[in-house]
């Protein structure tokens, strides 16, 4: 009779869970990737000027900014947390760059990691408004994402600033190290690369999902959450500073009223992804195939000249159509 | 009295100029916005005019010009504050009505710029005529392109009346005067750079023989540009125009990549404003409107007196 | 003989791989106290959300008086009379006790919640239960045995003609226990049928009509009062004979090491000059009734809660401890009496939470973190305590409830810590496994850890621990060798100060 | 010996948990209400022109929208849930009754009804897809807030629609029934008082509370969980569209573009209150006091004639400052 279940057991094992965690995770991943294949397959036959590689370029490009934040801030979600500031927050780290380059004319290196430290900066102070003051994250980084406009201004002087004075600053993101991928791609993938490893690879990713999953009983497993919760933010807040690196470099110039409404795009494509805003459950990978799907949305409707009005309505009506498929897909599981 | 912060330079504002009344006379602006550049340049001539007439200006204007709500609101507390005279430039004309109301009750007299509001009480509009400002970038395109082919708007508001009145100018002219151009796509970044650019791009890929692109503020523009850049195209290839100066554009015209621009005059509307609220308190008949002008420049006339000057940075 | 009260028959229940239930067949009579047995994983659980239409069954029927029914949902089988006590808790932690009680059933005046009339209907509820709680009170502020009152209190309330709890006890002091089995007795008389579910072997001779025994989702058998005998019905279960170890004496662990002294522990809340030592290789076992404050001077210890007074001092130096991450620092590992809350990532698997206290030991250069090697220890402690479950892959959500338990201690047996401190450890689990655990603890005890059992069942209380501390009204009142206790001599202790302090009370009271 | 252990309990309970809930309750909306109370007084000595009549029905009358959505997302809130689509969703309501009171000439009152059912219909549709589409909250409103953004600008042709051929309109908002207070306020306390009956004596409003607590533990407790979620929304939906109706005739004008932005104050007044992002505790008197905190706020601010980018600076430190001050509290109280 035990022997009966055991077989059971480990046919189910096989066939379903395998290693668990990680076909469910694939599971997911496929599911997002399968829209991203369906929305590639409709737009290349709907306009034959899509699948062209100078769009396809032009896509990647374009998904590079909201990539590198939506990775950064599927670790604050992977630990039910939330950003918002990342999108003001990338605009202040741009101009701190800028200030640092070109205002006070260090030039190229100082700037950038003026810009990063700056993220840094940012991720600190909300992680510890998070963990040691115990703010709800969504207050807490709304009020950063009020003060990182505010001060993106004042240290502007409420102007843009041109980095004409230093050309090779564009290349961060412009240039092509290889092939003719632009640098920012290759900067958005590197940085998944390494995200990937994080999350999944090492105790920072272990302690980011036990967080999200059950904060207390890591605590009580003798884990210095707050002290990690700092750290993950303070991680988030980088990608932030990077985003605001990659951003600056591609416009040229620091543009300190850019940002609102970035954080939402990025926080909606670390969901499509499949990352649970109620914690414990992240993925890199679907992180950035859910910022491609919102990127080739976006681009496919704008080539096929759907007016704006209409691209707000149907962008709506495909994140929910994403996400709908995986809730689904894991109802049937249950 | 009106004012009632303390004498003796208090704030920058206070030279001590010593005369008799001791208090400047103070001018509250509400403008549409206040990070845009054009809006930077409309508060730099309002703050060169108070200077000059020894007066104090604040300015201060919404985040995104969509926030009718809030500007009234900021209008609403301007009248709190019951300085001397207000400067308002409306992001609607119905909706100040009321507040205009409360205005005349407080004897606070009203100057109007970049737009008017529907109510009598309001003295003099300050502003430029943007249907004509789009007909001569869509003439200067026109000729520009030889009269034909594609071209494609970028704008920065499908609602705002300048987003709506540079495109509507521009569109009137081309269909109007030129049949052998199409427009072929119209799409709006909300003058957000990146947007713009990618909108730029993914129209450049959808339409590969465009001939030119109209990018309707300073941010649309660039967004062009920077598109037109990122795609190696060479100079000129795509006859770009832009609007609204800056240095970004001032040097995009300088390098070819774009072929010309229309400049308003901000700085002239600040200190139009500033000048007819002083001639408001001092109980002065204005002109009902003033035209500020917008202007056509490229690498030709980038140095002449009359333009140069309007080129903000 | 008309139809019994209750009738299942044939039924399987089958989750993704898992088979729960095959062929499972059982009924009640209306006066009845049927006691189902089986080890973890049997499938109890499984059956009894089947009845009350949190799962459907895969085959089989169920007859309310003879009819077949099917119970589609929570709610029908409310309709049906069958009220059910949930293995893990489920209350609304935000609620009050009444709002918990009556939700959905509030009495209402045109419309408007009367929030008057349904506490004093709760409050008359509770005093006809004998339960002393404020309907008042938010129940997330309540202690885990509190919660399981509160439970007990919403599922009688409805009325129920079937009634199935599902370990009710696990949580329970015996004081409490003895309430609820008047509870029963009174039920029984009124013609409730009552499935009891209970690893609890003496409560079945004082319960129990009939046993009906489950092994690995299968129907064993049946047994009448009469046949009623715990080594059979052990036997039954889990298909070999236990044999149970022999109670500890005091002088077995020989080393006066002391390891950690807690002086002058003190809380705001409740707890009052706690002092008391632990030595190398001893398990001192911790007594006392509900609210006693064992869990809360665990908590102190580990800095979990933040202390008034007291030091503690370990392995003969004085240590500064302020948060958990401090207590393991310095080898103070502490399990928690509520898995759920506080001891298990449900949603994720059962290696991740196995490893989880002991993650250092898994990470190399680069917080670069080693899965093979955590799935390998992993799976030692799954054959180690026999947890079933069909891989370490498996989301710990889905064990039932006592392999879940099995997991929160090999996370801490995984950790290697000098102290352990195990706060109600075996909550749940079957005796089989029970015995195996205390042989364990006392294996680790031989190699010379030092561990503290906070139990609310004093045969284990005793069968485990060299000396016992006995708690009270948040005070230790008593610490007893081994061989000079009992589970009167403990009870003594573990009442007699509450019964000066409720003089004292009733004293300030008449003078208020 | 039981007998022992009651008194032991009762002892404990009135000492501890007094009256519980409410206690805590009120203490909150105390330490809220006392936020509110320290901004007042000083502005008023900061600014001689704050505490005027004329302004502080200004700042009301400014409260008076976001007071509004705040409302009706208090409910969505208490139930762990989140509502991004009510500050484009107010916008479409607006449209939806200019269209109908305008274009096509109806007249106010079905005008308004349209605007009302609108809000309803996009509640319904937000909750279907939470209850019964699983979506987590985040996405199906801002999937929502999307389709409300673009559905706006189709249905009003992209252009505001005016109301001057209906001048009573406007009094819905402006004009002064009782006394000299402008409508919009009396429809905001009005409103408030409805939805504090509505949470606090009705069991709708229990079961927002338990739904939010632990929706499983309800759902087992015989709750149709999934339809009482349709509902909650539906009633947030239907506050959409009162403020809908209300910024209409506040602005005499239905603006298409408007209403981005909004969300996140509402929420953040909604959380200054005293609300739980994480579910099973709302406050209505909260809510109230968050939106007066946030508008006498800006007010103040723009009274005292600070830079607009500062503005912004000091908006984020106070709120989180206003929530800094509940959450130490609360953790002492633990
Ligand atoms: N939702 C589920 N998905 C997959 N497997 C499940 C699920 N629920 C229960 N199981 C499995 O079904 C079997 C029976 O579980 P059940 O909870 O009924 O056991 P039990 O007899 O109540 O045990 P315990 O005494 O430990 O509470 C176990 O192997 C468990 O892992
Ligand atoms: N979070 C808390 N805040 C304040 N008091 C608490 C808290 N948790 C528990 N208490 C109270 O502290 C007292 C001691 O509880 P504790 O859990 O330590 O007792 P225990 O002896 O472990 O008993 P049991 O776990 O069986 O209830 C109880 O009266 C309980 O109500
Ligand atoms: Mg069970
Ligand atoms: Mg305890």
């Amino acid at each position: 009779m035990t022997d009966s279940t055991q077989v059971a057991v480990e046919e189910q094992d096989t066939a379903r869970t395998g290693h668990g965690a990680t076909v469910r995770a694939w599971l997911q991943q496929g599911l997002a990737f399968g829209s991203l294949l369906v929305l590639v397959v409709f737009f290349a036959i709907a306009s034959d000027n899509f699948f062209t590689w100078s769009n396809i370029s032009g896509v990647l490009l374009a998904t590079a900014v909201i990539g590198i934040l939506a990775l950064g801030t599927t670790f604050v979600i992977t630990t039910a947390g939330i950003d918002l500031s990342i999108g003001t927050g990338m605009t202040l780290c741009a101009v701190m760059t800028a200030v640092v380059a070109v205002n006070w004319g260090l030039g190229l290196v100082p700037g950038v990691l003026a810009g990063l430290a700056m993220g840094a900066l940012m991720g600190f102070v909300n992680g510890v408004n998070v963990a040691y003051f115990k703010l709800p994250p969504f207050i807490a980084t709304l009020a950063m994402m009020q003060v990182a406009q505010g001060l993106a201004l004042v240290i502007s002087d409420v102007s843009p600033i041109y980095f004409s004075e230093i050309p090779a600053f564009k290349n961060i993101a412009l240039g092509t190290a290889l092939g003719s991928l632009p640098n920012a791609v290759l900067i958005m993938f590197v940085l998944g690369g390494i995200a990937y490893f994080m999350l999944g690879k090492t105790q920072f990713g272990r302690f980011t999902v036990a967080i999200g999953s059950n904060e207390e009983a890591t605590r009580l497993s003798g884990v210095n959450t707050r002290r990690w919760k700092v750290i993950i933010y303070t991680v988030a807040g980088i990608f932030t500073g990077i985003a605001g690196v990659v951003i600056a470099s591609r416009l040229g110039s620091a543009q300190p009223q850019l940002g609102v409404g970035y954080e939402l795009q990025a926080i909606a494509a670390v969901i499509i992804g499949g990352t649970s805003l109620l914690g414990g459950r992240g993925t890199i990978v679907g992180t950035l195939i859910g910022a491609l799907i919102m990127s080739v949305l976006i681009n496919g409707l704008r080539i096929m000249s759907i007016q704006t009005e209409w691209q707000y309505v149907v962008l709506g009506v495909v994140i929910a159509i994403a996400v709908l498929a995986d809730s689904l897909r894991s109802r049937k599981g249950r | 009295g009106c004012s009632d912060s303390g004498d003796g330079g208090t704030t920058d504002g206070g030279d001590g100029g010593g005369d008799a009344g001791g208090d400047a006379l103070q001018i509250a602006l509400v403008s549409k916005g206040f990070q845009h550049q054009f809006w930077q340049a409309v508060e730099q001539g309002a703050q060169e005019a108070a200077d000059e007439l020894d007066v104090e200006v604040t300015f201060e204007g919404p985040a995104a010009e969509t926030e009718v709500d809030a500007q009234l609101q900021m209008l609403q507390a301007a009248i709190d504050r019951s300085p001397d005279a207000i400067g308002y430039a409306a992001l609607d004309p119905e909706a100040c009505v009321p507040l205009y109301e409360a205005a005349e009750a407080a004897e606070i007299p009203v100057v109007e710029f970049d737009a008017g509001c529907d109510s009598d009480y309001g003295q003099n509009l300050a502003a430029t005529d943007g249907v004509a400002a789009g007909a001569i970038a869509a003439e200067h395109m026109a000729e520009i392109i030889g009269g034909e082919g594609q071209v494609g708007i970028v704008g920065h508001s499908q609602i705002n009346s300048t987003g709506v009145e540079r495109r509507d100018g521009f569109v009137n002219e081309i269909e109007e005067n030129w049949p052998d151009i199409e427009i072929v796509d119209i799409q709006y970044g909300d003058g957000d750079h990146l947007r713009s650019s990618d909108i730029a791009k993914a129209m450049i890929a959808a339409n590969p023989d465009i001939a030119g692109l109209y990018g309707t503020n300073e941010g649309s523009a660039i967004g062009i540009v920077n598109a037109v850049n990122e795609l190696g195209l060479a100079p000129g290839e795509i006859t770009i125009v832009g609007f609204d100066s800056g240095s970004a554009q001032v040097g995009a015209i300088e390098s070819g990549v774009m072929a010309g621009a229309i400049t308003q005059d901000p700085i002239g509307i600040g200190r139009t404003v500033v000048e007819n609220a002083v001639a408001a308190i001092n109980g002065e008949e204005l002109e009902e409107f003033t035209d500020t002008g917008s202007y056509w420049y490229d690498s030709s006339n980038l140095e002449d007196p009359e333009i140069a000057p309007l080129l903000y940075e | 003989m008309s139809a019994p009260l209750l009738e299942v028959e044939g039924i399987s229940k089958s989750f993704p791989g898992v088979r729960a239930l095959h062929d499972v067949q059982f009924h009640l009579a209306a006066g009845e106290v049927l006691v189902l047995v089986g080890e973890n994983g049997a499938g109890k659980s499984t059956l009894m959300k089947i009845l009350s239409g949190i799962y459907q069954r895969d085959t089989g029927a169920i007859r309310v008086d003879g009819e077949p029914v099917e119970i589609s949902g929570p709610a029908i089988a409310q309709q049906l009379g069958i009220s059910i006590i949930h293995q893990e808790m489920n209350l609304m932690a935000d609620l009050t006790v009444a709002q918990n009680i009556f939700i959905g059933r509030e009495p209402r005046v045109a419309g408007v919640l009367n929030e008057r009339a349904l506490n004093a209907q709760t409050g008359e509820l509770l005093e006809q239960l004998g339960i002393g709680l404020d309907p008042r009170a938010r129940v997330g502020d309540l202690t885990v045995a509190t919660q399981q009152m509160v439970e007990i209190a919403k599922a009688l309330s409805f009325n129920a003609r079937v009634l199935i709890m599902d370990e009710p006890t696990s949580a329970l002091t015996d004081t409490e226990v003895e309430t609820l089995f008047g509870l029963i007795e009174s039920l029984k008389e009124g013609g409730t049928g009552i499935i009891y579910i209970s690893h609890r072997m003496e409560e079945l001779k004082r319960l129990a009509d009939r046993v009906t025994v489950l092994r690995d989702g299968e129907y064993i058998g049946d047994l009448e009062r009469a046949e009623i005998d715990v080594p059979t019905i052990i036997e039954m279960m889990v298909g070999r004979q236990i044999d149970e170890g022999a109670r500890p004496v005091s002088s077995e662990h020989a080393r006066d090491e002391v390891v950690l002294d807690v002086q002058g522990l003190s809380t705001k809340a409740l707890l009052d000059d706690v002092s008391f030592q632990l030595h190398r290789g001893e398990i001192l076992g911790f007594a006392g009734l509900m609210g006693a404050g064992r869990t809360e001077t665990a908590r102190a210890i580990i800095g979990a809660d933040p202390r008034s007074a007291g030091t503690i001092t370990v392995h003969g130096r004085q240590v500064h401890i302020s948060q958990p991450a401090d207590a393991v620092r310095h080898g103070i590992g502490y399990l928690s009496e509520d898995r759920k809350a506080y001891g298990l990532m449900l949603e994720q698997d059962v290696s991740f939470n196995t490893v989880l206290a002991s993650m250092k030991n898994f990470t190399g250069p680069l917080g670069y973190f080693f899965d093979g090697k955590a799935r390998r220890v992993a799976q030692t402690f799954v054959d180690r305590l026999r947890t079933k479950t069909p891989s370490t892959s498996q989301q710990v959500k889905l064990l039932s409830g006592g392999n879940q338990q099995k997991v929160v201690i090999a996370k801490w047996l995984a950790r290697d810590c000098d102290i352990l401190i195990f706060d109600e450890p075996t909550r749940g689990i079957d005796v089989g496994a029970k015995e195996e655990i205390y042989r364990l603890l006392q294996g680790l005890a031989a190699d010379g850890k030092s561990i503290i059992v906070i139990s609310s069942e004093l045969p284990e209380v005793l069968r485990l621990s060299h000396r016992i501390v006995v708690m009270a009204e948040g005070r230790i009142t008593g610490t007893l060798a081994n061989e000079d206790a009992s589970q009167a001599t403990i009870m003594d202790y573990a009442t007699h100060l509450a019964a000066d302090v409720t003089a004292a009370a009733d004293h300030t009271r008449g003078a208020a």
